[in-house]
Order: C-alpha cells, then structure tokens, then sequence
C-alpha cells in the first residue's frame, strides 16, 4: 500500500493500473448509460425524471467521497510530514469541484420538474453551495499563492477545516426537516429503493469513480513531474 | 560585535551568495560591493534575520544571532533601499511617530540641529511625498539619529545625495565610529569614506 | 515594560494618524453603510413588519462586507513602504505586531460601525430593547472578524495576485458566525449563553491568530 | 488613426493583466457575489417570500459595494507609480485616460457582475421576466456609477481638504441615481419612459467625466 | 530642438528656481546639476508639459510647446526618477505592455541583445518586485530601446547602479547621440559623460 504515499511508488503502481482503470471507466459507463435509460423503469411518481437520479447521486456521493479523502491525505501530510499529501490535494480538488457542480448542476435539473423551483435555501442544497466554494477556494489557492511549501500547508489546514462542512452536507437531510430527499439508499439498513433502480445507480457511481480516478492519476502524476521540474 | 560565518542565502532555490564571511567589531565600518543583483540587500536582510540563511551561521555578541536577536534588534538601525517614511504624512509627524516609538532619548535641540544640518529645517510641515528624491533620503537619515543605536545597517545610503549631503553623511559615520558604533553597508559609489573591511560579493 | 507599554500607545498613535488621515475611507465606508440600508428600505418598499424582520440580516451583512473593505489595508501598505520590518526591528515579534495590528483594525474600522449601530436600528425599526443585544453580539463578532482578517489578510501578502480570495476565505468562515449571532438576538431568553458561546469563539480565535498571522507575516517579508 | 486603435487596444490589455491576470481571478470575483448573496441569505433566514422581496435590495447593495471597493484601484496605483505620466506622454490626454480608465473599470469590475446576475436571480428567487428589467437598469446605472467613480477618485488624488469633500459629494450624489434606478423594477408600466431618464443621466455624467476627471488628473500630477 | 527661456517655476507660492535657460539639439547632452531640491526633477517635469512654468517659456522645434505637444510626447521619452514598472507583474509582462502600448518597431532579437547587455535575460519570468533595486532600474531602461524617441528626458539615471552598467549607459548615450539624439538628465555623479551643456540649478 505504500504507493498510496510515495510518489515514486505511485508512477509505479499506477504505470500499471492506468490502462484498465480507464478501460474499465468507459465500459461502465457505457453499461450504466445502457441501464439507465433502457433497462430502468420510470417511476410511477417522478416519470421519466428519475433518471436524473443516476447522474445525481453518483455525482453527489463523490463529491464527498473525494474531499473526505482530501481531509485524509492533509492528516497524512500535517501530522506525518508526508508531501504526498499535498501533492494529492492540489491534484484531485479540481476533480472534486467538477463532480461538486455536476451534482449541483443536475439536482437543479431534477429541483425544477420536482419543487418548481431551481433553487430553494434548504440546509442540503447550501451546504453542498458552501462545499463547491470551498473547492473553489482551495484551487484559487493553489493557483495564486507563490511560496509553494506555504501555500500546501495553508491549503491543508483549509481543507481540515473546511471538512466540518462534509457532515452537514451529508446529515442535514436528517438533522432538518428538508425539501430534499432523506437518506433513501445510503441508509445502513436495508435501502428502500427498488433494485431495478438500484442496479444502474450502482453501475454508475463505479463508472463515475473510474472516471474520477483515471483523471486524478493523471492529475497526480503531472503534479509530481511538475514539482521535480520546477521547483518553486 | 557581529561575526558572520559561512553564509549561503538560497531564494526561490536559486543561490544568491555562498561563503561570505564578515566581523564587525566596535568601531568598524565594513562596506559591501558588488554588481547589481549580487545579494548586497539579502546580506543585509539576512545579517537582521529577515531572511533565513541556507547555511551559516551570525553571532551577536558571541551568542547565536537567533537566540539573541531582541537584544540584536536593540542596537540596530536598518535603513533599506527604499523609503520608508509615511509618504502621507508631513515631515513633523513622521519624526514624531519615529521618536516616540523608538522611544528616542535625544532631546528637540539635538533634533533641530540635526533636522538643520540636513537642511531639512523648512520642510517640518511638507508631505513626505512632495519631496523630492534626495530630500526623502535624507529624512531616513534622521532615523539614526532618533533611534541612537550602536549598529548601522544601511543598504545603499549614498544614493541620490549631493555632494555636500554624501560629506555630511562620511563625517557623521566618522563620528559614529568614533563614539565606539559600528557601521555596515552597502554602496556602489566610492566617497572616500575610511572603510575597515571591504566585502565582495 | 514600562518603555514597552509606550510603546504601544505610540503604535497606536501611528495607526490612529495613518487612519484619519484616510479619514474618507472611513466616513466612504460609512456612507455605504447608510447608503445600504437606504437601498434595501427603498426596494422592500416602506412595510415597516418586512423591514424589521430583515433589518438585522441586513446590519449583519453589511458589517461583514465592510469589514472585508477594509482588509486591504491591514498589513498591506505597511508591508510595502517596509515599516513591517521597522516595527519588527523596533522590538515587536511579528505575533505582537499581528495583536497590536487586529486591535487597531477594531478600533479604527469596525468602532465606527458599531457607533452607527443605533442610528442604523432607528432606520430599520429594530425595536429599541434589541438594540443591546446588537450591539453586545456585534462587538464581538465584529471582533472575530478582525481576527479572521488579520490572519486572511497577512495570508494574502504572499498571493500578490488575487486579492479577492483573502476576502472570501473570511466570508466563508464567518458564515457559521453570522448563523449563529443572527439567532442570538432572535432568542432572548437564552441570550447570554449563547454570548458565552460567541465569545468562547472569539477567544480561540484570538489565540490562533498572533501565531498565524505572525508566521505569514514572517514568511511573507522574508520573500519580499 | 490605427495606430492610436492600436495602442488604445493594448491599454485595455495592460488593464486587463493589472486587474485580472487570468481567469480565476474573474472567477473570484464572481465567486465573492455569490458568497454575499449567500451570506445575505444566512443573515435574513432562507424564507422564500421574503428573499425574493429583499432580493433587488441585495443585489444594489452588492453593485455599489464593488463599485465602493474598486474606487481605490481607479487611478491611484497609476498615479503613484508613475504610469498615468507615461501613459499621458505616450499621447493620451488626460480626458482621453479618464474616459479608458472610466470603460476599464466598467468592464473588468462591473461586467462580470452583470454576468452573474441572471444565476443570481435564480438564487434569490426573483421572477424571470424581472430578469431583462434588471440587467438593463443596471448595466446603465452601474456606467453611471463607474464614472461617478472615477471623477471622485481622480478628485481623492489630490489629497487636498476640500477636494476630500468633493468626492464625498460625489458618493452622496450616487444615492439618488441608485434610489431612483430601485424603484424602476418594481414599476413595469412605466419601465421604459424611465429608463430613458436613467440613460439620460448617464450621458450627462459621461459628457462631464472625462473633462472633470481630467482636469483633475492634470492637476493631481503637477502636484506629486 | 528643444529651447528653455526664462524659465520659473513655483510650487505652493515657493520658488523653485528662477530665470533657467538651455537649449537643446540633435546631437547634444545636457546634464543638470544642483543640490537635493534644487528642481532638477521639477525643471524635468516642466519640460514635458506636466508642470506648468510661472514664468518662461518652452519652444519645440521652433513652436511653443504648449501648442505641440504630442508632436513631442511623439518624440520623447521619459523615465522618472523613481520605477514605473508594474512590479506585480513578471519582466516579461512589463516588456510585453511597453512594446505594445508604445507600438515599438524593435523586433525580438534587438530585445533580447537589450537584455543580455542589461543582464537581465535570466530575469523573464520574475515578478518585477521581486528583482533587486539596480536591476529594476535597469528594467526601465529597456524603455529607451522599445521606444525608440529621439530626445531622453531621464532623471537621475545613475543612480543605484553598478559600475558595468553604468558604463553600459554612458556606451548608449554615445551611441545615441552620434545618431541625432538628444539627451537631458539629471545626476549627482560625475561618471565621465562627455556633456555638451551642463545647467546648475
Ligand atoms: C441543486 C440541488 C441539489 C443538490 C445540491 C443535491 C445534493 C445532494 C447530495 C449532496 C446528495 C448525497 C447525499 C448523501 O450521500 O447522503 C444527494 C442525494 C440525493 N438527492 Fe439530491 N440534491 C439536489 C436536488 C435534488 C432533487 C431535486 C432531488 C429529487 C427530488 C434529489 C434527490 C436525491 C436523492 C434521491 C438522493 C439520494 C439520497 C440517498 O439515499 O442518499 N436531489 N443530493
Ligand atoms: N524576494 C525575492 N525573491 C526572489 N529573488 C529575489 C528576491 N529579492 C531579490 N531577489 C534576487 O536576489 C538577487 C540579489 O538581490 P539583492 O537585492 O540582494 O541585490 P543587490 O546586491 O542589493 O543589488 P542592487 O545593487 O541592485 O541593489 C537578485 O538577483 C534578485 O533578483
Ligand atoms: N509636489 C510638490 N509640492 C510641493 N513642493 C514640491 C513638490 N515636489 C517637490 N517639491 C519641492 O520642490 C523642490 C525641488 O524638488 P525636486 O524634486 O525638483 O528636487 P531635485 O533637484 O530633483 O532634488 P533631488 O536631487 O533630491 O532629486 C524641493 O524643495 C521639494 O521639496
Ligand atoms: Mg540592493
Ligand atoms: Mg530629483
């Protein structure tokens, strides 16, 4: 596991595993299109806008997924001293940020057919808002600031606190009484949504992890070369 | 006074200097020199440990410089290369904020004398930013006078000055010298000014 | 320490001349303040129960805005004309400096505010007996503010480039502070603890703040 | 003649490397609206009602807020170090600087404001047929203001007592364009006779822009 | 081309200097002299139109200034006695505008000789800011070059800068007058610039 922490490691392992993440990314995504607009039903209360869904909550689930790995990998670089971290942060938050507007993008898609509205001021939709900014921040940061040692720790602090923002987004359907969908699938006990909707959704956020991952490996290694390269 | 050993500056991992080695004891006066660009400012910058050195190490005292420095920064003026006065602010009140945080012992006669050898004497009500260039200068001069330290440290404090300002300026660095102080500094001129050491960067 | 607490009232008196000499960014600053408020009363229209009701968001909002006018002149123009550096030389750690400097901050750009508090609640219809509450809640956000922009603003001296982001890393972090004060003054009865809470923040706030900003500040000057 | 198109193009370049080297930084400053309007929303509650009611108030406030922040920029940088005289010595007068200046801080300052607003009503809940009313009173009222801008800050330049006053009159007269170009929204009816009289007046203020700014300019300069 | 009659000029209600002559033609340099605040810079300004006279008059190819004067500001360039250089951004963005902005016929290999002898190729990609005080002043120089005027209004360009480069300037005044150029600055030094006119203020 020690490519997850060093950048020589990291080209090795992934020199590997690139091609079949992106072979597999794009078979997956080409299957989970399949399912969701063929094989899947329409529901009986949303039509045909359920299938919004299966880019919705992928989308979404990544988003998370992607800056609680970020707030790993800025433990790892702060308290061990790890400069892999850094080098992870600044490689994936873009990433982050574009799953962040994808979801945001097509739960507005789904908000206006559902609630009438684009946009409601509810505890969920604004803290994922909140979590899209700081994304932005964080890349604004990584762009402008000019001592480079500097700024990755500045921006691992950031993202630590920052991070207190991941379990509102994710518990404020539960917390406040919301416009949005509670935890239907996501729940630890038995989801209570119809396998035939689940099947696709599942397909999907493999597809879309594959995707982000193929991505973030390219990010990764650019970011190491461009650190050996330049050293500033 | 101050012992400079082996000092290797690094900015932006590009080296600016290596192994300089300097002394000041009581009484000096060292001169930096050098063509432009070769590190006379980040010497000075690093001898006040503004900017920490890649190698080397500075002693105050006989003490490291950075276990010392409050005691350092007590006996130290340092006049940059560039102005440092409120440029919004009249002459007068530039003064009055320098003597008062500088806590300075010099009393107004003292002031006035030295306000009229720079010939600076008409100027008490002026913006700073309407003076002009050489007149700017010579009011950072005042800082050494207000502040009445031992140790000078002085990027280029010849620059811009007339003949007679530039003679004023050598017999005051006489003077200092003379009472015990010990001055370092940077210049591209040559003034005849007596000179213990001689740094090339 | 006698000769120290000097000074710092000395300090103060170079902050209090380079301020009032901008005395018209201050009273711009006010200006806007009202001038705000003149706004949102003219596009709610005159219904005395909507303006109240929003009346306290709107001071909210725009202390914060102001406040981040003014985040461009806390360390900024001392960094550039060097007088950081005399400062540091004069005896003054850079966290000191960063102490001293957020102090003045609360002073000169954010007391002004405060003080237009009251005229601001008459015009928002603010029932009177609030007006405490504000003004106790606002204080000492206001003072959290300077904090965080002491620490966003020193921060930004290495980013010469985007001078908005500074701004931004504090809007974001005061958004749980502006949640939070907002209903302090809508929950009277649990009013004080939850001052007690605002001020917990603030001092915690406070004691990051020397470290930080003085870090950045050291950092900053040493590639200036 | 072309030659003069040439140069008057590279100005525009040379702003626009000063104000916004890139993309993100036009990014950040949209961002910045959008984290105010988020903040306005936190501080009011997220009552649809009453956002949507506030939500032209909000909206002002955040255009004369940018305008505000962005005075300091207008020529004082370029007066300090110099380039306003290199610009002037390279064949623009000082009226002709006022009016590129004036356009300059109306593009890279106010537009990408306005671009934001259409995502901003959708935000605030104001109806979409307001949309186009909007955008239109305040393209002309935010050129309105940019002048106004940029005769008070070229006035600041002189740091002489009395001028101070005058660009204080000049924020003072910026209240009754903005009252006025409020209350447009909400009266339909009679949207486009008014219009023209907001168009009105920013032909009057473009006409005398560029004669008092540089006026001042030139004064400001002999003055350094 | 350029004539100075009776020159005065006051600044809040205070003499500067009074009655100043010169003339200058294609070909010549003139060096003004004076202690700090004698109204070197003033006299400069003055000149170009920014600062109005008192008293005097200015005469451009024969026609008074005040009438002409983008017929000079066509021909003249001007450097200030403090940089004017965009320090926020890099070296080569600050070349980029000049060249630009003053629709210079240099092409890029006459830049790039400029840069070498200026030593300043290395320095491209470097924030203006963050070069050292000689090698911003040098910077401004490269205005000279992209320019490309026939008269140089330069105020105090001596200042701050090594020994080479200094001689580099006296080589591009040489040069530049041998080729019907005319130079006007002010300086404290005495680097052995051959003058054809020397005014004290
Ligand atoms: C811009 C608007 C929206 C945003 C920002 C948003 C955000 C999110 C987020 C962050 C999640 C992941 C939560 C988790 O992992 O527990 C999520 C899940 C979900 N969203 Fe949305 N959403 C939006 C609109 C909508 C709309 C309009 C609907 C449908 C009516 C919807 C239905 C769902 C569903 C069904 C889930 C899965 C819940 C689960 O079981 O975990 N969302 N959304
Ligand atoms: N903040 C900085 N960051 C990076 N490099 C810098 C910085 N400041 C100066 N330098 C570089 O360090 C070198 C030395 O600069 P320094 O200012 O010490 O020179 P100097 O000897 O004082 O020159 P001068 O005689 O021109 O004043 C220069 O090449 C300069 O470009
Ligand atoms: N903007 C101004 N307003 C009023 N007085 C000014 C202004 N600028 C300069 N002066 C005064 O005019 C006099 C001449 O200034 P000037 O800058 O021309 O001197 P100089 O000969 O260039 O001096 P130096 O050698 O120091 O550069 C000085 O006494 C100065 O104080
Ligand atoms: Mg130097
Ligand atoms: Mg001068």
């Amino acid at each position: 596991m020690k490519f997850l922490v060093n950048p020589a490691k990291f080209n090795e392992v992934t020199d590997y595993i690139f091609k079949p993440v992106l072979i597999l990314s794009v078979l997956l995504f080409a299957l989970g299109l399949l399912f969701s607009f063929y094989l899947s039903p329409d529901d009986y209360q949303q039509g045909s806008t359920v299938r919004i869904m299966y880019v919705h909550v992928p989308s979404a689930w990544l988003a998370l997924l992607t800056y609680a790995t970020m707030t790993l990998y800025s433990i790892l670089a702060l308290a061990f001293r790890i400069p892999f971290g850094f080098i992870f942060n600044t490689a994936v938050a873009p990433i982050g940020a574009v799953f962040t507007l994808i979801c945001i993008i097509s739960g507005s898609l789904w908000g206006k057919p559902m609630w009438g509205t684009w946009w409601v001021w509810d505890a969920r939709l604004t803290s994922v808002a909140i979590l899209f900014i700081i994304y932005l921040i964080i890349m604004f940061m990584n762009l402008s600031f000019e001592n480079r040692i500097v700024r990755e720790k500045v921006v691992a602090v950031f993202i630590l606190v920052g991070s207190v923002n991941l379990p509102i987004v994710k518990f404020s359907v539960d917390w406040w009484n919301t416009l949005h969908q509670p935890a239907t699938i996501s729940k630890l006990s038995k989801p209570s949504i119809d396998p035939s909707m689940m099947i696709p959704l599942i397909i999907m956020t493999f597809a879309f992890m594959m995707i982000g991952l193929a991505i973030a490996i390219l990010r990764i290694k650019t970011e190491i070369i461009s650190r050996k390269t330049n050293l500033s | 006074m101050i012992i400079v050993k082996d000092l290797s500056v690094e900015r932006l991992d590009k080296k600016i200097f290596e192994n300089i080695n300097l002394s000041l004891t009581s009484g000096n006066i060292t001169i930096l020199r050098g063509k432009n660009g070769s590190g006379k400012s980040t010497l000075l910058k690093t001898i006040l440990h503004i900017i920490e050195p890649s190698f080397g190490t500075i002693y105050w005292k006989g003490k490291l410089l950075k276990k010392n420095l409050y005691d350092f920064y007590d006996n130290v003026t340092y006049i940059a290369d560039k102005t440092s006065s409120l440029t919004k602010l009249t002459v007068k009140d530039n003064i009055n904020i320098w003597s008062r945080i500088f806590f300075s012992n010099i009393n107004n006669s003292q002031l006035e004398t030295a306000l009229k050898t720079l010939k600076l004497e008409n100027y008490l009500n002026k913006k700073v930013g309407t003076l002009s260039l050489g007149e700017t200068k010579k009011l950072e001069f005042l800082r050494l006078i207000i502040e009445n330290k031992k140790v000078w440290i002085l990027d280029e404090p010849l620059s811009n000055l007339d003949e007679d300002s530039v003679q004023l300026i050598k017999q005051t660095f006489e003077d200092h010298c003379s009472q015990g102080g010990s001055i370092i500094f940077s210049s591209h001129q040559n003034p005849g000014i007596y000179v213990t050491e001689e740094v090339q960067l | 320490m006698i000769k120290f607490l000097i000074k710092i009232i000395f300090f103060y008196y170079r902050e209090y001349k380079l301020n009032l000499s901008g005395f018209q960014d201050i009273l711009t600053n006010i200006i806007f303040f009202f001038v705000s408020i003149f706004i949102f009363i003219f596009s709610i229209g005159p219904d005395k129960d909507t303006i109240s009701v929003v009346g306290v968001g709107i001071l909210w909002t725009l202390l914060l805005l102001s406040s981040t006018l003014s985040l461009r002149k806390f360390y900024q123009d001392d960094f550039e004309n060097g007088n950081l550096v005399i400062m540091h030389l004069n005896g003054f750690s850079f966290g000191f400096i960063a102490i001293l400097k957020t102090l003045s901050n609360f002073l000169f750009v954010q007391i002004p505010f405060l003080l237009s508090i009251p005229i601001a609640c008459i015009l928002l219809n603010i029932a009177n007996d609030k007006i405490i509450y504000l003004i106790t809640s606002f204080g000492i956000s206001s003072f959290i503010l300077s904090c965080l922009g002491s620490i966003s603003s020193s921060m930004n001296l290495m980013n010469q480039r985007n001078f908005l982001l500074g701004s931004l890393i504090v809007m974001v972090f005061s958004i749980p502070i502006i949640i939070f004060s907002v209903g302090i003054i809508n929950m009277e009865e649990s009013f004080n603890s939850l001052i007690n809470i605002l001020f917990g923040i603030l001092l915690i706030v406070f004691a990051i703040n020397p470290w930080a900003s003085g870090l950045c500040l050291k950092l900053s000057l040493e590639n200036k």
